[in-house]
Parts: C-alpha cells; structure tokens; sequence
C-alpha cells in the first residue's frame, strides 16, 4: 500500500489529483486583472500598466506603478491581517478603521517636535514634555491602543458572549468618538524626523510583507494558527475538545488589534499628520481583502496568502483606474463590478474543480 | 494637449462640486488641457495614494484640494521629488511659507467664512433688539472635517467679541452635514420647548434641514434668525421667500478655473505667484438677486 | 468507600420546561464497567453532559475520585481525568484527521514560544496512523477534512482520540451507531482493553449484545429518570427490555416514573 | 396525557415555565435606557424625557419628543425590516445605504416641478416631459431602482454563490457611483407637492409600522417567512427538504431591495431634495437595529418584532443625547457603550433563563 | 425489463484523489426491499448521494421508471417520486419539529397567494403527531428545536418525514442507528408496511439481523465497490461478513477490488 503515508487504506487514493490549493484561483484572478488592464491599456491609452513604455526606468517595469500598486494597500493590508484571523475564528472586526483614526490621534502627539520652521509647534497637543521624543515611545503609545482596543474587543467577545458584530461595532463608534474628542476634531500635526521614517518610501511595504510572512508561518505551524482554525471551524466542538476558546480569541482580537495601531503608526508617519477621520471605512477594506483572497466568513477558512493576494488585487485595480483615466464617477461602480467578478470566478472554479475531481 | 490630474476631497460634497463643475467646465472649453479627476472620499492616506498614481502615469500637472491641509507637506514632497507642478485649490496648505517651487495655492480664506455669518448673525440679532440676551443652536459638520471645526470656532470667536457676547449658545450638536440629520436634530431641540433666536449651521444643507422641522413645528420663520455658509441654489431660494436670513459664498467656480490655469502656467515653466486669492461674500435678502 | 470514582447525588436537568433528568443516583467503582441504556430521549446524553460539565446542572452533587467537582467546561474534566466520546462527537468539520484528533493538546516543539509554539507534525500523523489502526476503520487519505469523511470515519476519529490518551474514567456515548461489523468489533476490542487496564467506563448504547458482551451492569433511564441498577449476571435481553419500556421497574425505584 | 398536544409524551413536560420570547428581553433593555435617561434627566435637566413637564401638551407625556423618537428612526427602520429577512437567511445586506442614495438620485428626478418660486426649476435633470409628473410615478421609480438592485444581489449570492457580503459590497460600491454619476454629485431638488406629501410628518411612521406588522404576519404565518427561517438555519439541509432556495434568496434580497428603495423615495420626500451622500452608513444602522433586536448574523433567529424594539432603542438614545445635550464628542463613546450593553443584558437574561430553567 | 423501477450502470464519483464510488451497475425492481451493506467509508452514503441528485456524479448512467434521468437536486429527485432519509438527517437546527417534517411541502391555505399563502399550523401539528407515534419516539415538546432534541428523536424525525409521504421508491441511509430498542422495532414496522404496499425500498445498514429481517436481497459495497448481490435466501449473516471483509468476492464482480 504504497500511500500509507496519507490515511489507512480503503478506497483507491490517487495522490496526483489532490485538489488545488485556493490561493491559485484568487492568484488567477489577480493575473487575469492585470491581463486585461494590459489589453485596455494597448487599445485605449498605448501604454502598459506594468512596463516601461517611456524609457522611464533602467528595468523594463514602469517601477513607480509597480511600488504605489503595493504601497498604497500596504497600511491596511497590515489590518487585513489581523481581520483575516478573526474572520477566520467566525468573528469579524468592524473596529480597526476607527481604532486606526484614534490610534493616529493619540500617537501622533507624542511623535511632535518642540520648533517648527524656527516657532513653536503651533499644533502641540501636551506640554513641553511630549515633544521631540525618541520615536519608539509614539510606536509603543499606538501599539498600546491597539492592544487595549483588541483586548476590550476579545473580552466582550468571548466572555460576556457579545456577537463579534456588535462589540466591534461598539468599539467602532467608541473609538471614533475617540479620535474626535482626543483634541477636538482637530489635526495633530509635525512629526519628529525619526518617526517620520517610519512611514517613508518602501517602509510600509517591507513591514507588511514581513508580517504576512510571519503570521503566515503562524497561522499554519503553530498550536495558535491550529486552534484559530478549529474556534472558527466549529466553536463548540473545540470548547469540548478543551481548547481554552475565550482565552484564545482574547489573544486573536488583541492581535488585531495592535496591527491596527501599527497600521495606524505607519499611516500618520507616512502622512505627516494625523486626522480623526483616519482609517474611515478601512475595516471595510481590510474585510474585502480577506474575502477576495478567499477566506470565509463563516470562519473555519482561508489564509494570509490569500489576504496578501486580495491586497494587490485592490492595489492593482486602484492603480488600473488612474492609468486608464477611468471617470471618477464609474471607478466605484466599475470597482464593485470587479471585486463580485473576482470572487465569482473564484468561486466559479472551486465548482468545476469539485465537479472535475 | 497637456495631462492634469486632480484629486478632490470629496465628490459629493455640495460646494467642492461647484468648484468642480467649474473645472468641467474649463477643461470642456479647451483643447489645450486634459482633466482626470479622482475623488479621495475624505481620506488623507487615499489622496496621498492617488497623487503617486498620477506620477506613475507621468501627468504634466496635479491639482489637490486638501483633504486635511496639516497633510500637505508629504504632498509637496512626492510632487516635488518627481518633478511635477503641484497646485492647492480651495484649501490652504500647511506649509504655505515652505512651498518647494513650481508649486502654488489657489483658494479662499476659509476662517472668513464662518466668521462672516457669525457677524451678520449677531447684527441681525441686535438689530431685532434682541441684545439683551440671544439664545442660540449650532449645527456642527463632520466632526472630523475641518471646515466644520473652522466654522464652528469662528461662531465662538464671534460671540466672544464685546459686541456680541449677548449671544449664548444652548447647544451643539453634529448632524454630519446632512439635512435630514439636521431636520431630526432640530426637531430633537423643539421637543424640549426651550426658548431660541437663531440657528446657525455650518452648511446650507444643515441649516435647511433646520428650517424644515421648524416650519414643521409651526415656528414663523420671522422670529428666527437663521445662518447658513456655501450660498447654495436651495438656500438663495429658501432665503427669496424668507425662511433664511444669512449665507456666504464662495466663487468655487473661479476657484476651480482659476486652478486649472495657474497649473498650466507652471507647467509650462511660467513664473506663478505663489498665491492666488478669491474672497468670499456676504449674502443677505438686500444683495440676494447678485448671486440666483 | 474509597473505591467509587464516580457519584452523583440527585443530579437533575431541566430545559425551560422539560425535565430531562431528576434525581439520578448513580455509582461507579474503579475498573468498573458501566453501561447505560434506555429510551430515545430518556436522558443519557444529558445525563453525560451534566457530568462532563458541557452544561452546567440544574442541581445535584457530583464526586469525582471523593472530591465534589463543579466543571465549568470539557476542558476542567478532561484535565480531572474524565476522556469523553460525545453524541455529538465535537469533530472541527474544517480540520483534518490529525488535527481533529489531538485538537486541545498538540504534540509541539519549542514549548517556551507558548501558544505560538510550534506543531509537531510528523508526531502527530504518526500517532494519528497508530490510532486509527485500533478502531480498524480505513480512510483513504488522512488529510482529508472531517466534512468530507463517512458517518462511521468520523466516529471511528472521535473514538481514536479517546483511546489515545490514558484517563481515569471513559465515557462513550453511543460510540458504534454509525460503524460496520468489523470497526464496531474493534471498537469494542478497544473498551476490553481498557477493562484490562483497569480503567473505569460508561458506555451509553441501545445495542443489547454489545451490552451483555461488554459491561458489567447495567443502569436503565426511562424519562429522565433511573429506573433499574443491574449486575449482567441476574438479568437477561428482555428483562432489560422490560425496563426500558417501563413494563418493570427497579424496586429501589419504585414510584420514580 | 394532559400535554398530548405539544408532544408525545416522555418526559414531564412543564407548560408554564416555557422559555420567555427574545424579544421582552430586548424590550426590558429598551425600558431600562428610558429610565437611565429619565433618572439622569431628573438629576441633571430638572426635567422628564418623556412626560410633559412643562405642560405644553394635553396629555401626560412630551408628545413632541415621542413623535421625534420614531420619526428620526423610522426610515431606517423600514431598510431594517428588509435587513432583518437578509440576516435571518445567513446573508448581510451592505448595499441598502447606498442603494437608499442612488434610488433618492434617480427617483426624485421624476419628482420635481416645473417652476420654482415663478421662475423655471434651476436643478431640472430632464427636460419638461419629467416635470409636474404625478408622485405615483416617483413612487414607481423608486421601487423599481430598489427592485433592480435587489434583484441583482439575489442572483449574485444565490446563483453566482457568491458571499453576500461582497455580493452586496460590490453593490454598495456600484450604487454610491451610480449616485454621484447621475447628475455629476448636484443635489436634485424641489419636488411636486403631492410628492411631498409623502415622507411630511407623521407619514414615515405610518408606513413604517405598517410595514412592519405586515412582515411581522409574513415572517411567522407564511411559507415565505418559514423558508427564510429553514434557509438560514442550515441552507443545506432546506435545499435536500426540496426547497427551491436560490429562487427563495432572489425573492428575499428583492423585497430587501424594494423596502430601501421605498426608504429613499420617504427620505426624499421629507427633506424636499435628493443628494448623491444620503443614506451613507444606513445599512450599519439597519443591521445594528436588527442585531440589537436580537436576530443572529449566523441566520435562522430573530424578528420583525424584535427589528422595531431594536429601532427604538436608537432612537431613545439618539433623543435621550439631545435632551441631556451630551457634547457631540462623546455621544458616538456613549452610543457605542449603550449597544454593546442593550446587547450583554439581552446575552446574559438568555443564560441566566438557561440556567434557572 | 418493465418491473425495474431504478438501474445505474457504471455509476463512478471521485472526490479530488478519493474514487468513493466506482462503475456501480446496479438495478431494484418494483416492490423490491434491497439493503446495501459495507465497511465504513465503503461508499454507500456516495451511492445514495448520486442516486439522489445530491452531487454530480463523476460519470455514469441512472435510470428511474425507464427514464434516464439528472437530477440536479434533491428537490427533483422527490418530485420524481423518491424519498430519501439521508445519514446526516437534513434537518434545520432552528426550526421545530412540525415545521421539519413539512419543510418544503407545507400544508397551507389560500394557495393563490403564491410564496406568501399561510400556513396551516394546526394541519401541520396533528399531522406531525400521527407521523411520530409511527416511529414510537417520545418528544415532550414538538414545539421545541431541532437543535434541542437527542439523536434518536432527530433520526425519528427525519424518517417521520419520509414515511408521512407516499413515494415510487424510499431510501434510507443507516436509519436506525442512534435509535433505541423500541423505536427500532417501531421503524422495522414502517419499512415492513411499506413492503405490503408494494413500494421500493433501499436500506443502507450495519445491523445484520435487521437486514435478514426486512429485505430480499443485500448488496454489498467494498471499497467503493459492488462485491456481490446475494438473495436473503442463499445467504447468511457470516457470508455476508465474508464479502465486507474481503474474505470473499462475488463471481461476477472478481477482479473489481
Ligand atoms: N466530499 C467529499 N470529499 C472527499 N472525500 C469524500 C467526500 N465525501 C465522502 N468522501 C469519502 O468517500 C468515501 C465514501 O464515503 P461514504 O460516505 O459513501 O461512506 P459510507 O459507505 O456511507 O460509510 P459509513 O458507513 O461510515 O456511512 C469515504 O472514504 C469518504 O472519506
Ligand atoms: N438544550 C435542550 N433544550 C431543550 N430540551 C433538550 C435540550 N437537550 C435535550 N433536550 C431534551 O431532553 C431530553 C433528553 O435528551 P437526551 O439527549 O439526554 O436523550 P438521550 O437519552 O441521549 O436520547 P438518544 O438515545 O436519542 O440519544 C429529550 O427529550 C430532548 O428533547
Ligand atoms: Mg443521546
Ligand atoms: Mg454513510
């Protein structure tokens, strides 16, 4: 019996038909995108979207699209990951985009210098004291918040049994009302040089790619990763095989949530500023990556691969619009055209593959 | 035929789509220029994004209306480093006194026009011998917008001058801009049946909202003095048949025209003035027929 | 006394207004072998769930190895030494074999990384193999999700993780429903193991055979309650019938139902 | 066998202590905020919610403010009753804000008049044959746009089997530009006066509960509402029963459709004029109108019953913020608090009945 | 031919790797009460599934009444005349029992109101109580959830549905294994009635004496394999055993496993 190896016996197992891994569709998807901004592009602009068509660069990639393409989903890309491991517990974290807002306020304004063009900093928020600080404390400051809006979020979720909807909707108005009290609805502005490189050039793209490395290697070799899939696969059938099912999700939003404040740190150093409405509608975002990249709402499925993928297809439809001077007025409408389509033909070869066998 | 790009706060916006109809208009008109025009939805890091797209695609100008004007300065960079114009409209930029060359701003003051209502509110309001004591509801925007603080600080600034600190405010609340946000908060207010003497909303839409639950409530419209800014076509009307008492306006179409032009100027290497300024009005009953 | 390793003392359940278990008195001695039989409906599962602390009880007392004990969850008896087979099984259905089968204690490396501590994989699908053999079930392909296997697959996976790690007590409930002739001997290999081995167990089971082959004594529930404590060797097939559908009723337990 | 007719016998079976319907426990919430309200209100206003302490009214209560807690919620409400069938299927409906947006867009362009104040109507979308037309057709419009919508996130989520959340994510994205692109983000103004009527005074509050008895009888004494339950309690296992559950989806997520669809023409007609920006975030509100009445995001429970307390109880607190003049900044803090509450009481009376059974 | 009510001819289902089901040829005649037989996960549930519409077969024929046919889904499968018990019950976990039983196929007043005609509740509720002293399964509260009932009270709903409505051909996947003594014997006289009104039957089960019991002839499946097709007459319970193993195969069928 010579694939003992994978189970024991029985029926015929024909190993070379084992069933594809999602990812490939949701990958697909991104190369058919791509593949038909290429086409438009010949016809409509005699352009390409990837490559150099005016001797621009030194490579053949027009490198300034390739790096806005990613740098400009990066930040929430870094929420996304967080949002995937909740969906996948079968919660879902409709908090991050108002923790992201609040987090900004509050780190910023101990990220300020003391003189700006000779004056003082007409935008401080606390004394002398918060000023020209090393950057580490405003990074450990929006960690903190993050930290603290994940675990609110997990204990109300897994102890006092509130639907994830709801808590993180909760959480959502709460720390919007946050962001807009922290100094009034006012800007916190000027950030110290060495915060300011946080978010600069390729930063945000480098951490995000290492999370997703990480986190990807979390969620698939360690007993974390294991009972996050098991809670969302089913929550009683793992409570009773004795996983510490609150404890874990505490854990699993607390995470989410200091991605946010990181996503939040990176957001206002790259922006130089913070602003209450930062982060409006991100979690959105961050939910579509998910589930563009394949994973389920109903927990139990999916990966930060797949997240990752979503990201850059939301990056290249976004960078696809400018190049094709597509009317603001049917970016939306063509946007929601494309996320349904992505996912349909997503779904559309699970079927076939199923049926295939 | 020259490539511009433009990347507006938000599209539906009742006063930045003036402003942006009047860029419609001009790039209809010419043949020299190009317009792409990108909504930035209120989002900062957004708006950030779409300038480094239309660098990618290698547009020979960039015209921003601010989502937030404390956000400008990594704006200018990028444009800067990749060597294209960079224009500012209708909101002032932060690093005005810094602005790297072949960039500029084109706008109206914006603490003017919450302060100019403010004032003719409390004229109003003395000259129906109400100084005595005035009683007072404001209609705040967006929290998180900055127009909406603005404005708002300019009404406290206001009352808190000498001649009109007979004005008290009663209360405060956001109904985001919208009329009917506005019209269920007013109607909130009547219910408690406090006395008032005015309204003030930082937009038309909110202070209309306003005037509709109060005719709904049978308030007379004469015993109240109402304030609005942006002087939108709904407003002029309410104001022709009474019901409103003061707006601003802004000429956002000059706004938006005069944008596109001095982008072409520095992208064709022409000497700019740094700023281009376009003040906002007053507008009352006796000079309403100057703005329908 | 010291020789009971399980007692409950007027242990009741009710849901809103079923009464799905009054009053069970019930004894189990070490090494003992216990079987518990009845009607559909007549209480068993809950009786397990109140036991195993799934539910919390409406009142009663449970002793655990003389200690009283108020488990808040599976996990509190597991940890005291109680391995479950529930009705319900409590199978991942997104989860593998392997997985399913050491969900809540993993084989790992590099424990300090606490719970990112690393999954022994190998480990596990080795032992997974190992077990699976024991029941003599055959599932072609291990990596398989628990949604795509066979009624029997899954309750052979349920029965495997029990059977794998040592315990003080084994409760199974209804663990050869859905197997075959063959798995369902195996299994029942597995229970006279245990015998061997001296550990304790309830079996719930509607199969008489298996009953008067495997336990013994037997303990009858008719609507919620305890109706008959047999020893195997004073009764036969159908006085238990007789019990069950309430022909009879244990002279202990007269006017319980 | 006195009990014959709830079951076969068995078990003692104890009629009186049935488990007490979800909803009074949604209701005990609702009481308590109004007495939260009134007792801080005694303290800090020296005055009454509720009751007429002032004696402006005949009666004993502030009739004014009653008419204003339903009202300001009612147009929501009527979104949440399509909502609340939504959920109960295990779908979500994200689009009904935006589709509330671009159906006001739509509609009142056949709503307006031909002359404003003696002079030709400045905001006329169409020329002189859609001017003065009779508000039925509007009305028509409207539920035709809200039709059409719904009708394409039904064949999406049940024939395309793609998750409702992108489903009606795509919808919501493609609705907001169809929006702003209908007349280039101008506001459509000034209506006929027979279309204002419509949404004037009390009339929303009318429709709304009418509405919502009618659905209320629907959901519980028809085969419609018992397929909604089936679906969303295991899709699977309503499909192998023989129910046609795609044609069922299509129909629920069009009724959806058509109730935002009437929202809109209601919205617009109450405030005399259409923007590209109304109804954004409604379908937050709808949901959590829902979730607060106690319907379960993992389908199969809740109740139209339950939807109205939930609408309520928003719009208690939504008064109750005015009536205390809680500062703007932290009335979002509050609110956010007070639904995670509403929602931890209605959680923890379930388990406590459980547990005293 | 004209008597055979069901053919399949080399009915195949491969599910990725897994060949669960291969070149079934199979065929039941009117009237006829037949049991499938076989190890767990020998592809007996895959066999129903396909006959059903549940799935997409991979490749072969069904013929049913002389048709050809491809159902896309249960739901035509029933209107073609079969009723099926599945193994996983198909039951919606919020509803209650009446509402299950009529899932689908309501009695209801004022048709002509389309989706929205009314249900008639007290129809429903008499019905459901005459369909579950059939089975002999004690439920104290119909009203309650199906997510509240013990396994056998929910397999008894399941068939309750079934035997409640008339049919061309009845299927029933392992319908007795969570039941008890009582209700076992109860749903044996339900399969045996329908012999006497001459309905066809196919019996997926363990239980060796029950299939000696109620049909006429016993298929087994080994590996997704038929391995013989043995009239009750010819045969007995260790012959039988002897063809699940392996230990035997049937002499048209060598060579297929
Ligand atoms: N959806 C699926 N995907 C992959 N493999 C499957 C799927 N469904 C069933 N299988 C496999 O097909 C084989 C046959 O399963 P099936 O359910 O037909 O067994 P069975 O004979 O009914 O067994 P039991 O007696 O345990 O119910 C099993 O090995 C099972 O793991
Ligand atoms: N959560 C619950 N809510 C209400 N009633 C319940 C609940 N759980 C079980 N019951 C009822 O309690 C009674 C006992 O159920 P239990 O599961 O203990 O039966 P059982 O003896 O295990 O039956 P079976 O042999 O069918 O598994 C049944 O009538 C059942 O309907
Ligand atoms: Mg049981
Ligand atoms: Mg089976």
């Amino acid at each position: 019996m010579s694939d003992a190896s994978e189970g024991t016996g029985g029926l015929t197992f024909d190993k070379s038909k084992r069933s594809w891994p999602n990812e490939l569709n949701v990958f697909g998807a991104l190369i058919l995108i791509i593949v038909a901004f290429e086409i438009l592009g010949a016809i409509f602009m005699q352009q390409s979207l990837l490559f150099d068509t005016r001797d621009r660069f030194d490579s053949i990639f027009n490198e300034a699209r390739l790096r806005i393409i990613i740098i400009q989903v990066a930040i929430i890309g870094i929420i996304a990951i967080g949002v995937t491991q909740v969906i996948i517990t079968a919660g879902i974290d409709l908090s991050s985009g108002s923790v992201v807002g609040a987090t900004a306020m509050i780190a910023m304004s101990f990220a300020q210098v003391a003189t700006v063009n000779g004056a003082a900093n007409p935008k401080a928020i606390f004394g002398e004291w918060a000023l020209d600080l090393p950057w580490i404390i405003p990074v450990f400051v929006g960690l903190g918040c993050g930290f603290i809006a994940g675990f609110i979020n997990g204990v109300l979720v897994a102890y006092a049994r509130i639907p994830p909807f709801i808590a993180t909707l909760g959480m959502m108005l709460f720390a919007r009302g946050v962001a807009q009290w922290w100094s009034l609805g006012n800007p916190v502005s000027f950030p110290t040089e060495g915060y300011a490189k946080i978010g600069a050039g390729m930063m945000p793209v480098i951490i995000f790619l290492s999370l997703a490395v990480l986190f990807h290697f979390i969620m698939n070799y360690t007993v974390y990763g294991k009972h996050t899939y098991a809670i969302g696969s089913n929550e009683q059938a793992a409570r009773m095989s004795g996983i510490n099912v609150p404890r874990h999700l505490v854990l699993v939003y607390v995470i989410a949530g200091m991605l946010a404040g990181l996503a939040a740190v990176i957001l206002t150093s790259k922006n130089l500023t913070a602003q209450s409405g930062m982060g409006l509608s991100y979690e959105l975002e961050a939910i579509a990556m998910a589930v563009i990249g394949g994973v389920s709402l109903f927990g139990g499925r999916g990966s930060i691969i797949g997240t990752v993928i979503g990201a850059l297809i939301i990056g290249v439809i976004t960078s696809g619009f400018t190049f094709l001077r597509l009317g603001a007025f049917y970016q939306e409408m063509v946007l929601g055209m494309i996320i349904v389509g992505a996912v349909a033909l997503d779904q559309w070869q699970q079927q076939r593959a199923a049926a295939r066998a | 035929e020259m490539q511009i790009g433009v990347s507006v706060a938000r599209f539906d916006d009742n006063g930045l789509t003036v402003m942006r109809n009047g860029m419609t208009a001009f790039d209809d008109a010419s043949d020299d220029v190009s317009l792409q025009m990108e909504d930035a939805t209120d989002d900062v890091a957004k708006q950030l994004d779409q300038i480094n797209n239309f660098i990618a695609s290698g547009v020979d100008a960039i015209i921003v209306n601010a989502v937030d004007t404390n956000a400008t300065e990594a704006m200018s960079n990028a444009a800067a480093a990749a060597g294209v114009p960079l224009v500012y409209v209708n909101r002032q930029p932060i690093n005005m006194d810094t602005l790297p060359d072949g960039q500029a701003f084109v706008a109206s003051n914006e603490i003017e026009s919450g302060t100019l209502a403010a004032f003719q509110m409390c004229r109003q309001l003395r000259a129906e011998g109400k100084s005595g004591g005035a009683r007072v509801y404001v209609l705040v925007g967006q929290l998180s917008n900055q127009a909406a603080v603005q404005r708002t600080k300019d009404f406290h600034d206001v009352i808190g001058m000498d001649m009109c600190n007979f004005i008290t405010i009663i209360d405060e609340q956001t109904a985001n801009w919208s009329r009917d946000e506005a019209n269920d908060l007013m109607t909130n207010w009547l219910s408690s049946g406090d006395e008032f003497d005015a309204v003030f909303g930082n937009n038309d839409e909110m202070a209309l909202g306003a005037i509709q639950a109060m005719k709904a409530a049978g308030i007379s419209m004469d015993d109240v003095v109402v304030g609005g800014v942006d002087a939108t076509s709904d407003a002029l009307l309410a104001m022709s048949v009474g019901d409103m008492d003061v707006t601003v306006f802004q000429d956002l179409a000059g706004q938006g025209a005069g944008s596109i032009q001095t982008a072409m100027a520095l992208a064709n290497g022409e000497e700019v003035d740094k700023t281009v300024f376009i003040p906002f009005k007053l507008v009352t009953p006796e000079n309403l027929a100057d703005f329908q | 006394m010291s020789d009971i390793i399980l007692e409950t003392k007027g242990l009741t359940k009710h849901y809103g207004g079923v009464h799905a278990l009054e009053d069970a008195d019930f004894v189990l001695r070490h090494g003992e072998h216990v079987a518990i039989m009845g009607d559909n409906g007549a209480g068993k599962s809950t009786f397990v769930r109140q036991i195993t602390g799934v539910e919390q009880r409406t009142r009663g007392t449970v002793l655990f190895d003389q200690q009283e004990v108020n488990f808040s969850g599976p996990l509190d008896a597991r940890e005291a030494g109680i391995e479950t087979v529930f009705q319900t099984l409590a199978l991942a259905d997104d989860l593998n074999v392997p997985d399913n089968l050491f969900l809540g204690r993993e084989k790992t490396k590099f424990d300090w990384l606490g719970p990112f501590r690393l999954l022994d994989y190998k480990g596990m699908r080795d032992d997974t193999l190992a077990g699976l053999v024991k029941t003599g079930v055959k599932i072609p392909n291990i990596k398989n999700t628990i949604a795509n296997m066979s009624g029997g697959q899954r309750q052979c996976v349920a029965i495997a993780r029990t059977a794998t790690f040592a315990s003080k007590l084994t409760i199974m409930d209804e663990p050869t429903a859905a197997l075959g002739v063959q798995e369902t001997e195996q299994v029942e290999n597995i229970v006279r193991t245990l015998k061997e081995q001296g550990e304790s167990l309830i079996l719930v089971s509607h199969n008489m055979r298996q009953v008067f082959d495997l336990v013994d004594r037997i303990i009858v529930f008719r609507r919620g309650r305890i109706v008959a404590n047999l020893n195997k060797e004073d009764t036969d097939g159908q006085d238990v019938v007789a019990y069950i559908t309430g022909a009879k009723t244990g002279a202990e337990y007269e006017g319980a139902a």
